[in-house]
Parts: C-alpha cells; structure tokens; sequence
C-alpha cells in the first residue's frame, strides 16, 4: 500500500521534473509567483475585493485603512505597506529611527574582531542567507554562520535572538541595503528543494492550541485585524531583519533589535505552540522558505516594526 | 550616559531642518518607581548657531526615552555649526555640535 | 548526469510531497484518538488522565508539535498538576512565561483533563495537518 | 496627595541647580505648576497655569498625529502654523501630569516642531500658539494599543 504511494508521488514528481527540466527551484519559483499574484489581487483594491478577502473588515477601514494598487516592492514594509495609519508613524520613526547607533555599534563590533572579518569578508550579504549549503546539505542561517564563526575561533556564541547577534547582523543588513543588494536565495539541489518543501510544510500547516498555520495569518488573514493589530502579509516578510520593535525597545534601546529567529519565536508562541530551537533544522527550513519567497525584493534591513 | 547626541542639520533655501536624537532614558516618575531608579529626564533643550539661539524647548518627564526633535529656522549658512545642549533633571548637561550640510 | 540528477531529484521530491518520512509512517494511527474518551476524567480516573497525557505529550515533543497556551507548555502542565496532586493540592498554580507562578490557578480536574486534550490534540492536528495543508498554499490548494 | 508634595519640593530643588543662564525662558523654572503639582493634571488647568488663560480658538495651528499610535512610549507629533507666535505649548491627557513640552521661538525660527513622546493610554493630544493674547489650538485623539503583528 505504502509503496504504491510511493511510486504514484514519484510518477507525479517525475512527471513534474520533466516539465522543469531539472530547475531543482522549479516548484519554488512557481509558488514565489503564485503567492506574489494573490498579494496583488487581494491589495489592488480591498473595498471591492471586500467578498472575497475582507468579508470581516468594517466599511471605514476599507475606504479609509488600507491601500490600493500596492506595489509588489512595497509589500517589504510589512503592514505599513497597506496600512495607511500605520505608514504615518513609520515614516515619522523612519526619519530618525532609533536603530542608527546600533548600526554603528554592529560596524564596531565587526571592526574590533578578526574572525568575524575572515568569515564574512563581503558585509553585504544579508540577502543572501539562509543558504543551502551542498557539501553539508543543510540550510545555514546568517545567525548560525556567525556562531560557527565565533566557536571555530575559539570565542563564545552569542544569543541568537538578541544583543550582540542582531547588533552585527544591522550592520551587514544596513551595509546590504546601502548597496542595493537584493534577496537571492538559492535551490542548488534536489536536497535543497526538499528543505525548502519542509519548510513550506511547516509554515501551511495548523498547529498548536490555536489551530492556526503561519498562512493562516499572513496570507488568508494579510490585512485582516486581529483586535486591534493589522496582520502583515507574508511577501517581504523577511526582507527587513533584524528588526527594531518599539515593543522591545521599552526597557533598554540595544534590547529593541531582534534577529528574525526572535520574531519567529514570538509568533510561533502566539501561534500556542512550542516554537522550534533558533537553530534547529526546522527552524532554518521554515526560514530558508520564507526567504525564497521575498526573493528579488530589495533588502532593507534593519527596519523599525510596532 | 555621555553617548552622544545624534544631530542631523540641512539648509535648504535658507531654512535649516535639524534632527536631533538625544540619549537619554527619560524615566517619569512612575516609571522610576517601577523601574527603581531614580526619575531623571531632559527638562530643557537649546539649539544655537553662532551663540545665537534657534531653538528653545522646555521639556517634560513625557518625551519618548532618547528623545527625538524636529525644528527649522531661517538664517544659518552650510557649513555653520549647530550647537544643541540638553540639560536633565539632575542638572546633568551635554552639547554636542554638528555643521549644517 | 543531467539524467542521475534528476532521478535523485524524484526521490527528493517523491519523499517531501508524500511526506514519506519515518514520522508519517507511525502518525496515521494518531488521527483515530478519541480524545473526548481518553480525556475524560470521570471515567478514566485523574491519574489515569494524566498518564495518557504524559504519555502523548512526549511522543508531541518529540514531533515538535507541542502546544504551549500563555507561556506555559504542557509539559509544565503536567509536571505542575502531578506536583499538585503529590502535596494533596487540589488546585494547580499557572506559571508565567518565566516559570514563576502566577496568581492563577485551576482545579487539578480540569488541569488534567486539559493537559490530555493538549497532547491529543497536539498529534491529531499533526496528522490532520500532513493532508490538509496544501489547501493553504496559493497557486496550489488555495483557490481565490 | 503626599507623592504630589514630595515631587513638588523635588523639582523645586532641582530648578535651583539647574544653569540658569543656558535659557531665555525656562518654563520649568518661571512656570513650574504648569508641569507638576495640584493644577498640572488636566489639559485647563496646566493650560489656564501656563497661559491665564484655557480659552483656545480652533484653528490656525495643525497638530499630526497618529490615529493608532504603533506604540504608547513614541508617539510622533508634528506641530505647524504661519503664526507668528512665541510660545508653543503641547498637552496631552493621557498622563498623570498634562503639559509635555513648551517651544519659546527664537527671532530666526518657524513654527514647525516635530517630537516624540509617551502616553500612557489612548487620549487627546493638543497644541497650542500663543499670539498676542489669543491661544490658537488644535488636538487630536490618538488611541494607543499594545501587540504587534506587524511582521
């Protein structure tokens, strides 16, 4: 029974890797372009799309909260690039946003040590991660890159949700921005497709207490309120990090910036589960996918967030 | 505590726009108990070009902690430099000076 | 090459889409549960309950599909309640997200029985999720 | 009340020390009750402290602010006018004490005053232009939320 399973998918995927003539990000791309159509169709105009997208949302945010004829660009902003509310504050925040000395501090911090600067000789390389990495045949995260940097040089890791990890990823995330970089990440191999298939899967499917998936959320819910919160869309969802939250920031400013493992915790938490370690397979699976999806969008790190 | 002032100062047209972050935690008072620090927060800041002032706030325990500000004024070249002074509570003060682009 | 390339791609894909890991092998038995029934306290008896709880909440774990409900995971859950019941409490304490005890507490009847559902759940939702989840995915089961 | 009295004595204290001499107008110093103590609470009486007077024309002044404030501890505010006013004053009522910050414009400088303060829950933010005599005010309400699902 099961093996005829087996053979039935490897017809079905053999019948789909002939089409794609080997392109191992063949199914990626299609989904990268699906995902794109269905954020432009749902944002192009909310109060006429109301039945089908928003049969929940009042008439005033409809006519007056949410943005139409998005550009796909634009969507990187997270809710604010709908959000017509939110887009004041950002852009008041923006012009002098509270993360432009921790920049400084991330550029020191990448001065003052070696190993850091032989392992990441080119600092504008935070679209390019999380990789797949072919010899090893895993997914390797920027955040997991700078820990094996640090171990194999003899020093301690660092937190991988925050202090000096975000702090350091800010400058190569500003340094990326500043030369225009843009998200390009990679499906090299067959192993890679899977990976990025795993974390499709983890990011579609419902779980916890809640019953919710990611997509759940940000995609069904992207625009939609949950109380009082606009839910952010998932194209251009990682594109920004490490990020600044006003929320975070309350106690101590160095506090407020958090590498994408942190806001992934948080989230999956809300989710009522128990979210996966920072650096566990899972984890760089689920990110490796979300990344793919922002592929060819300008990265724009650090940003500032609620 | 002595970190610096973050000025951003542009003429344009023969206004300047300045841009002013200032380090400061701006504990109120309940945040200060809650906290159990003691209150402290910037009660004034000035702005001078050339000893002459373009800028004069008296401020309150509510500004956001590393407070921001935002003014323009008439007058000033490029290449002048803007002088901004806070003092706090505590009678703490600091002047960083930054020219106008 | 081109060719070995992809057979091994095949495979690759064959397993990610049908999902042929060794977990999905041993979790189809899991969407059959009853948790209405295994998680009834009054017929089961709490410790009864609990074990069931204890029970599939590790295999839950071990899937990384444990639920965690405002900062407390049900392992505390269940660690917190069988504490309750060993110093005759019949209340537990809710704990913070910090692990510290919140002034909070519900019965150790419905702890039980919460835990249970919890961890069921946990393993239904998982297997219910391997068939499902492609209906959220724009451009394949997700139609606008 | 005996917080009240404590806070009051402490500012006073404090003034003493502070470098007189940096400031024209230190409103901290000159108008202390307006900021803290007994007639600092509500919008008027900070107001009618500050100014004599709580009488305010609408108009003349535009206040920004956000709606839905992304976060009660930044607010970003924008006051503007073509007044030729002197004195700016902003209140909010959102806080134990009201006033938030008194602008004094220079010969050289333009009513066009951006800052970012704290409110601790949603309330009313309002501006004030004193010219000559006459208060011109606008305000505006500004709810603020806690969470964030802003990806």
């Amino acid at each position: 029974m099961l093996l005829n399973i087996v053979k039935s998918t490897a017809l079905v995927a053999l019948a789909s890797c002939i089409l794609n003539a080997g392109e191992f990000n063949a199914q990626a791309e299609k989904d990268r372009i699906a995902l794109i159509e269905y954020t432009v169709a749902k944002f192009k105009d909310a109060e006429k799309n109301r039945d089908n997208f928003f049969p929940y949302s009042t008439d005033d945010e409809l006519k007056n909260n949410i943005k139409k004829d998005i550009k796909v660009e634009e969507f990187a902003m997270g809710n604010y690039a709908f959000s017509i509310q939110g887009q004041f504050s950002y852009n008041e925040i923006k012009d002098m946003p509270p993360y432009e000395e921790l920049v400084e501090q991330g550029e020191e911090l990448y001065n003052d040590n070696k190993a850091i600067q032989a392992c990441f000789p080119d600092t504008t390389i935070a679209g390019d991660y999380p990789y797949f990495d072919q010899k090893r045949n895993e997914v390797i995260s920027l955040t997991g890159a700078i820990n094996e940097c640090l171990v194999n040089a003899g020093q301690e890791k660092w937190n991988e949700k925050k202090g000096k990890m975000p702090i350091l990823q800010a400058y190569f995330a500003a340094q990326s921005t500043e030369a225009e970089k843009k998200v390009n990440i990679t499906i090299p191999t067959a192993e890679a497709a899977a990976a990025y298939e795993r974390g499709k899967e983890y990011y579609y499917t419902q779980r916890g207490y809640l019953k919710l998936s990611c997509a759940t959320c940000h995609v069904q819910g992207a625009g939609k309120r949950v109380r009082n919160e606009s839910l952010s869309q998932f194209l251009g969802q990682t594109t920004h990090f490490p990020v600044y939250r006003l929320k975070w920031g309350k106690d101590k400013v160095a506090n407020g910036l958090g590498t994408l493992e942190r806001r992934m915790e948080g989230c999956i938490k809300d989710q009522g589960q128990v979210p996966p370690k920072t650096n566990s397979k899972q984890m760089k699976e689920l990110l490796y996918f979300m990344a793919y999806m922002s592929n060819g969008m300008n990265v724009d790190g650090p940003d500032v967030r609620k | 505590m002595a970190k610096k002032t973050r000025i951003k100062a542009k003429e344009k047209k023969g206004i300047t726009t300045a841009k002013v972050m200032a380090n400061h935690a701006m504990l109120s008072y309940d945040e200060a108990k809650r906290a159990k620090k003691e209150v402290n927060f910037i009660t004034s800041m000035i702005a001078k070009v050339d000893g002459v002032i373009v800028y004069e706030v008296s401020t309150s325990q509510f500004l956001s902690k590393n407070p921001f500000v935002q003014f323009k004024f008439k007058g000033a070249n490029k290449g002048k430099e803007l002088e901004f002074t806070w003092t706090d509570l505590k009678g703490n003060t600091q002047t960083d000076k930054k020219k106008i682009k | 090459m081109k060719k070995l390339y992809s057979v091994v791609a095949t495979a690759g894909l064959a397993l990610a889409i049908s999902g042929c890991t060794t977990n999905t092998v041993s979790t189809p038995s899991f969407e059959t549960l009853d948790e209405k029934q295994l998680c009834n306290v009054k017929s089961n008896g709490i410790e009864n309950v609990l074990a069931t709880a204890a029970k599939y909440n590790k295999i839950a774990k071990e899937h990384g599909v444990e639920f965690k409900r405002l900062g407390m995971t049900n392992t505390q859950y269940i660690d917190e309640t069988n504490k309750s019941i060993k110093a005759g409490s019949d209340k537990v304490v809710l704990l913070d997200k910090k692990g510290k005890a919140t002034k909070n507490s519900v019965s150790v009847e419905y702890a039980t029985q919460r835990a249970c559902k919890f961890a069921v759940s946990a393993l239904i939702l998982e297997a219910e999720g391997k068939k499902t989840w492609r209906t959220a995915v724009p451009g394949d089961g997700f139609k606008y | 009340m005996n917080r009240r009295k404590f806070l009051g004595l402490g500012l006073g204290a404090a003034a003493v020390m502070l470098p007189s001499t940096l400031s024209a107008v230190n409103f901290r110093e000159t108008k202390t009750s307006a900021f803290e103590g007994p007639k600092s609470h509500t919008v008027d009486e900070a107001m009618t402290e500050l100014f004599g007077t709580s009488k305010t024309t609408a108009g003349k002044v535009t206040l920004k602010a956000p709606d839905i404030a992304e976060n009660g501890a930044v607010v970003p505010i924008h006051v503007s006018s073509k007044l030729a006013g002197k004195t700016v004053a902003v209140f909010q009522d959102a806080n134990p004490e009201s006033l938030v910050a008194v602008f004094t414009v220079p010969a050289n400088g333009i009513i066009d005053y951006k800052l970012r303060i704290k409110m601790a829950k949603t309330g009313t933010v309002t501006a004030v232009v004193q010219d000559g005599t006459t208060l011109f005010s606008d305000s505006k309400m500004v709810k603020v939320t806690a969470g964030g699902c802003g990806g």
